[in-house]
């Protein structure tokens, strides 16, 4: 099949509502079936990215350990917005993972070059 | 003192339902009585037997039935949320019953507290 | 017990995404007490755009964090907002007990 | 059985979730059972009031002509911020029934003086 | 051109399960062609057969199914979403059908256009 | 068909509520356009705390705002937002064909 530019767009924080962990699920998938896979976190997205999220405390699902094998799956697009980070008094070191730092104005124009966009 | 708990949300959808889960928890290891569980709006989803989550994940069906079972816990489904939703006496886990909304506002007037949970 | 102090008042709500914690702040009234919870809990950060603004609310009315819900989102180290306590559930039953209603807001 | 104050605390715009007819139908029974029965509306949920809605245009209920007949079920305690309205550019000529307009520090102490709080 | 849509709210919770609907079958009146309707997330209640909403209320579900039937759209609903939910072949309403995220993904390869309704 | 102008936005909250309208105009990019729908509606009203900032967002970008979800909403006949167009589904449909990708703020 075709490859496309698939966009999966991350502005929910990760436990409140239960659509962050199944956002991954279906990026995964769009990378098995071989589509150029683009994350974008902004918003309360970023905090699906904070270091020592601990899912067991709530006996949720440990989906954000699963954004340490990305690259596994062949997903190197990881763009975060340094914009929203810093509005939530949050920086780049506070990342579980390396990711790209955006601006808005950026982030804006990358999300407008994609073929298919996903968002939750 | 007498709890009774309102519970809006459905499992997956928003951990709300897990806060009021751990909220009859809370006031079952305390002093306190839980009188009654609620469902109503999306909560009516807690009581759906049909939920199989996958390996690694939680089970809140179970869960709210094992409060029940062990617990003698009152869990009260909305027939008229319910229905809308799907949920009836067809796919009901055990534990639940199903009646009507005066069942929440009976609660509201013997419990001495009553907690919302939703989203 | 003693006399009922005022309401409990929870909210579970992103103060970045939603408007339900800015609304609850303006209608806490006398001897009002809240609880942050779920994505709540984000509120409590330091240097954010909302931090002054509950800093300021922690100063008229007793604040209270749920722990286990700052733990799970990886914020259970971090330094939080001035006047904050962190609680557990079994502080909840209590302060819901010690209060006259629960108002959540969501 | 004893008759208690409760308070439906009304915040949600009427159609886009389902949330604010099912409330309504709640504080219908809780003054079948002969309680006293307050009504809130703050914030979006003064968007419930306004006239000239058209619920068949979307196939949903039609619950806003309930709040015609509130009085038939005793409940007369309909309370409305004023300054909810204000911020949506809303006054008091735009509201389906007579209500009890009330600034916000009044409705703060009118919402604590109750004996069961229930939200939506 | 060809359309797919993807579905996050279930019926009763949100209104973009209505919008969801009534965007499909502006579709179907045009010129173009919708390829499939995915569900996913609170999006597989709407493929419940056991909601039953009272008299003048719309039932959403059945609405589904008609498009199926009549129109013959192509309506998925993510097994996994739908066991976590309990929504499953055993309450599956007419029209529907049970796969896995591939199609979803697949929509999105062989639509030109893919547009979410969610919450 | 012309070269598509760009992505095609589409919000369904309050913006009294929820961030997300505010969110989504600051990521309009050039030739984006912005369709309000469902809740996201009540942004179009006039005398609002929000009504200066829309049409802000008026001036550089096409906004369309959903006629059944105004109606509905008991706001048909109100004076809206300067440089709003009302659209039905049939204009929804054309408008995502039109545009490159559609892309849902919620």
């Amino acid at each position: 099949m075709a490859s496309k530019r698939f966009l999966f767009v991350n502005r929910k924080a990760p436990f409140g509502s239960g659509q962050a962990g199944e956002m991954l699920d279906a990026a995964l998938i769009a990378a098995s079936f071989d589509q150029h896979v683009h994350l974008a976190f902004l918003d309360d997205g970023v905090f699906q990215l904070i270091k020592h999220q601990r899912p067991d405390t709530l006996e949720q699902r440990d989906f954000a350990s699963t954004f340490l094998d990305l690259a596994e799956y062949d997903i190197d697009h990881v763009w975060v917005e340094r914009d929203s980070l810093a509005e939530r008094g949050l920086t780049e070191t506070d990342l579980l993972i390396p990711v790209t730092l955006v601006d808005r104005a950026t982030l804006s124009r990358m999300m407008a070059d994609i073929d298919v966009v996903i968002s939750a | 003192m007498k709890f009774a708990i309102l519970v809006n949300t459905g499992p997956f959808s928003h951990q709300a339902t897990e806060s009021a889960l751990a909220f009859a928890q809370a006031v079952l290891a305390s002093e306190h009585e839980l009188i009654r569980v609620f469902f109503y709006f999306d909560g009516v989803h807690n009581a759906n037997r049909l939920a199989a989550p996958s390996n690694g994940e939680r089970n809140l069906v179970r869960a709210w039935s094992k409060l029940a079972s062990e617990r003698g816990v009152d869990l009260v489904v909305c027939i008229a949320a319910g229905l809308r939703r799907g949920v009836r006496e067809a796919n009901l886990a055990p534990g639940f019953r199903i009646s009507g909304l005066g069942q929440l506002v009976e609660a509201g007037i013997l419990a001495d507290r009553l907690i919302t949970f939703g989203a | 017990m003693n006399t009922p102090p005022g309401v409990l008042h929870t909210v579970n709500k992103s103060p970045f995404a939603s408007a339900s914690l800015e609304s609850c702040l303006r209608h806490l009234s006398e001897g009002a007490s809240l609880l942050l919870i779920e994505d709540g809990v984000y509120a409590a950060l330091t240097g954010s755009a909302f931090s002054e603004r509950l800093a300021t609310a922690a100063r008229q009315h007793a604040l209270y964090v749920l722990g286990p819900d700052l733990e799970a989102r990886g914020l259970a180290g971090r330094p939080l907002v001035d006047g904050l306590q962190i609680v557990d559930y079994q502080d909840f039953v209590r302060l819901a007990a010690e209060h006259a209603t629960v108002h959540a807001w969501f």
